[in-house]
């Protein structure tokens, strides 16, 4: 309980930050058309991968001796990549098709 | 310098939510999409440039991976089949979530190593190492399943739902564990509980609910992003991962809803066990008949018709009878022949899915009807073409409640003058359940690969006239 | 320049807040029929009044001596709260009339 | 405690997001608008609550300040005629940006006489008092222009646009001033320039326009909360100032759209000059003849008909004939004749007047037409009655590529077999031009207050039968 008040006295811009934002999400969400919901899925996938700028800040603290650290480190940025790059290009695959046609 | 880095990731913020806002039409998705990655470009840009204290640069392994990762991403995205899309989005789900699981595994080494750390921040870091495993595995066998590499009776364990309470008190219990009294052995120990609660999570879900399970776990890696987000104490991770997280909620819960289940109904996992029992009696049941016809029947009656329906399933998806569909419309539209689409909201595989194909070969929008819609315009129809669909026009939803799918808005086919239904055999859909609509009077079997038998009716159809 | 770098390096997380707070503003106003744009006028009115919260501050900290401020404060405070009770209540009447006939 | 304030004033937050969003369909704006105003009292309770280091309480002087403007507003808004609705926003809304003037006066006042301030927080404590104030004496003429009190020529000056430029660049020039040299001295002549300026702004627009400028004020009361929440580092002053801000720049932007001008033409007050033009020639213009009819002629026509569209406009606000409508309605609808209402978004003078006014008296949602639905109903339509309404049916908007209302969408009511007019006089309506709708073929006027026609109307219906 300490803990927990302690933190929201601490991080209070935060917390308004992650309400704000979980609202704002619904709202963006709840418009998008059933039409789109495929490439929705894939690219909000790829928007996950958002958690690679968490390993890239890891990478650059890590001791460049010690190199458990550094390969997962790199790891986890290679998985991150796959996710973000491979999610934008199938989504955007997807529309390009939906474009064509007008 | 500070302050541009914080800029940077500031617009990044704004073009994420652009993005997802473009995306709410499919005039500006393209360009949503495209904005997106921009924001993710500039996050990327700003973690580099990010003045860092005690930072030793590490960049050869920095850009190597992030080379490394973009061409495995790029190739993989280039070469999917359109059908196997589903898998690949999983696929890169549990990346996504393994990425925060191992993120969240070495910051605890590290912050361990480097004496005690903050217990809010312990939490934080448990917390997303728990989500992210549950993430990895499960989006693993997902893709296992919806491969269909893994069938659902080799991975179910009988009392499979008290194994998974079980396993869900172990990995909060060896979470806490590593929170009280840090070690690498408590961490990793953790490490593999949430692995395999997640595998075993996913395990008893019928193979017909995946996308439902991967939308899920969609939200649960967004939230995972959040979380380390925090750790960060990085707004563009909070904001992308809570974004992710409502995408992949409102997805779940619309996908629920489309097939009128409760959530919990689709994890406990209820539904692939009914199904199967209900396959097994429905292979049995031979004594109704069915009449199957030949695709220069199928030519006449389009010959004489004024209005067609064409109702898309996952059987059009394998059979890539889309193209086939397009020229089977042109044809029609040219003799003056109404053709419509029919789109039941859960059709295929993944929300939308069907749009997606039929999108590939360049079917106007206008041509699509919703559930009501297509419902609506059934009683003047002369035709449906039920084109590789099954669960989605099975009348057993309206009017059996024993039924594992009772409940759930179908499209009413049967209401139709004349239905055709393409498909190669009789064997069941998703559901695993028989489909009384074959054996109605109206309805005709055209037995075969979809693309073919559309094919054939085409060629008919040209010698006909 | 060198105060708006500071500020906004002192400040982000406030940044990102009125970032989103206006992308929520837009998100959900933008989906009010026009039907109910008068209500949502007057109803934005009465928030609007939150000002008050700044002049609860205010006085509270104001020296208890000093009546000038005492009284410009308390004036700021009537004004805000005229506004407040005055918006939500006749919202209320307004749309009390649309709920009658559901 | 401190966190439990803290935590007060984030369901405060949460409290106004889900009113705005109650708002958004009429079943729930009730309870959306009750959540706004609980956000509200939380927001206030946290206030008083709040652990402030140097707090002197002062509580006699709050809580008093609390009571008064709370008996005020409650019966201000509990005495207010429905028609002055217009007028009692903009009084609302000046009192705010009031509010946020002063605070931010006492607080510059405050901060300089306790030595030096920094630069920033000086901006912030500026800014808001320029927009307060610009509010606050902005809102006030447009409360007196509403309300008939001054009329457009008492407070145009010439070249009033050059006078309105030079009175920015004071404002500006002055706030700078107390900016670099902080005194008593200067911040109360920005605080009077700010003032001047607001009224100024305001004085060369057509009180036609007044609803517009509300509306833009409305957003800039809500920017000074805004900023005033930087002063106090307040997030729910930050969240409800934006709020309004975008509430009010939405309504600003879809008024002007609806006129189909610019929102530069509505400041610049274009409009109003060259309605003034327009409106004397237009009563000088008596060439033309209209069809003057009695209730009694009325009555008999709608005894034949079978489809009737009431038009309703200001006049029906000012006549307060919103229940004889109704009665007529009913009257009609017995006798099976269709009786729609045709809606111009910009009708009566405040966006939603009419569906206010016609809600008052229980009329259903269903018989509201939007203008492209009245449009398209309105050729097989029977008789459009015109209550009250001008220049949202005047076809020079459409052809008459001279006319200041020229490109505005309106209801195309000529189109119908007959019209009859319910207005007092010739007297042009709001936008102060001719409407030549009244010298038509099938165009009929009923003269006189629209109430008292339509009770006439209803009496000769119920003699006829
Ligand atoms: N879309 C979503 O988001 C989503 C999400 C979760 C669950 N689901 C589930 O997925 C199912 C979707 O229903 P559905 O009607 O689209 O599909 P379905 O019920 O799975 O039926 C597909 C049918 O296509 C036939 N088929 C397969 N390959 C074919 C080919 N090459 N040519 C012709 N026919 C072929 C199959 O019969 P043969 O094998 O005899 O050819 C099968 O009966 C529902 O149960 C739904 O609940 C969908
Ligand atoms: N709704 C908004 O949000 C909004 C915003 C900005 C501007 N405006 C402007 O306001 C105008 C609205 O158009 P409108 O057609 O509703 O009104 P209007 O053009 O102002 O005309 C109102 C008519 O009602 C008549 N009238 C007044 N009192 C009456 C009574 N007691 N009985 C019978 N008739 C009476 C007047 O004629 P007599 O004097 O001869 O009786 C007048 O012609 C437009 O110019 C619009 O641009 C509206």
């Amino acid at each position: 309980m300490e803990y927990i008040l302690q933190f929201i006295q601490n991080n209070i811009l935060s917390i308004y930050l992650v309400v704000f934002a979980i609202f704002l999400g619904f709202e963006l969400i709840s418009k998008v058309p059933s039409v789109l919901h495929t490439p929705l899925m894939s690219g909000a996938n790829a928007i996950s991968g958002i958690v690679l700028v968490g390993s890239i800040l890891f990478l650059r603290k890590a001791n460049p001796e010690d190199y458990f650290s550094l390969s997962l480190g790199a790891i986890a940025m290679i998985m991150a990549m796959i996710n973000i790059v491979g999610g934008f290009a199938v989504t955007n695959r997807m529309l390009a098709m939906f474009k064509k046609k007008k | 310098m500070t302050a541009a880095v914080y800029l940077m990731y500031l617009i990044g913020a704004i073009a994420f939510i652009l993005g997802l806002r473009g995306l709410s039409s499919p005039q500006t998705a393209r360009k949503g999409n495209l904005t997106a990655a921009f924001g993710m470009g500039l996050a990327i840009i700003a973690s580099l440039a990010f003045p860092l204290e005690g930072s030793f640069g590490n960049f050869g392994w920095i850009i190597g991976s992030l080379i490394i990762g973009a061409l495995i991403g790029w190739f993989s995205a280039a070469r999917v089949e359109m059908t196997e899309m589903p898998q690949l989005v999983s696929v890169f789900n549990g990346l996504g979530g393994g990425s925060a699981m191992i993120l969240a595994l070495v910051e605890y080494l590290k912050i361990t190593s480097n004496g005690k750390m903050d217990g809010m921040e312990a939490v934080i870091i448990l917390f997303t190492l728990l989500v992210g495993g549950i993430s990895f595995s499960g989006s693993i066998l997902a893709y296992l399943k919806l491969d269909g590499k893994v069938k659902d009776k080799h991975v179910v364990l009988p009392g499979h739902q008290y194994i998974n309470i079980l396993l869900f008190v172990a990995s909060i219990a060896s979470l806490w564990y590593a929170w009280c009294c840090p070690s690498s052995t408590a961490i990793i120990i953790a490490t593999l509980v949430s692995l395999v609660y997640g595998f075993s999570f996913v395990a008893p879900i019928g193979g017909a609910d995946m996308p439902v399970v991967i939308s899920l776990l969609n939200s649960v890696t967004g939230i995972s992003a959040a979380t380390a987000g925090f750790l960060y104490d990085n707004q563009i991770m909070i904001l992308g991962g809570i974004l992710v997280g409502a995408s992949g909620t409102i997805l779940t819960v619309l996908m629920c809803n489309a097939m009128n289940r409760s959530i919990l109904n689709v994890i406990m996992g209820g539904f692939s066990a009914t199904g199967v029992a209900a396959a097994a009696g429905a292979t049995g049941d031979q004594d109704q008949t069915v009449q199957s016809v030949q695709a220069v029947d199928v030519a006449i009656l389009l010959n004489y018709a004024s209005k067609v329906i064409m109702v898309p399933g996952y059987g059009m998806a394998v059979a890539q009878a889309q193209k086939q569909a397009k020229e089977l419309d042109e044809i029609l539209s040219e003799k003056d022949v109404e053709v419509l689409y029919g789109i039941h909201p859960v059709a295929g595989r993944m929300p939308g899915h069907m749009n997606v194909l039929l999108a590939e070969v360049d079917i106007s929008y206008d041509k699509l009807l919703d559930l009501d819609d297509t419902n609506g315009n059934i009683n003047d129809t002369d035709i449906v073409l039920v084109v590789g669909a099954n669960d989605v026009v099975n009348p057993s939803a309206l009017d059996d409640p024993s039924s594992s799918i009772y409940g759930m808005p179908v499209l009413e086919v049967w209401k139709a003058k004349q239905v055709v239904v393409f498909k190669r055999s009789m064997k069941p859909g998703y559901a695993g359940i028989q489909n009384p609509l074959f054996f109605k009077e109206n309805t005709k079997m055209l037995f075969g690969d979809a693309a073919k038998s559309l094919k054939g009716i085409i060629t008919e159809i040209k010698s006909l006239s």
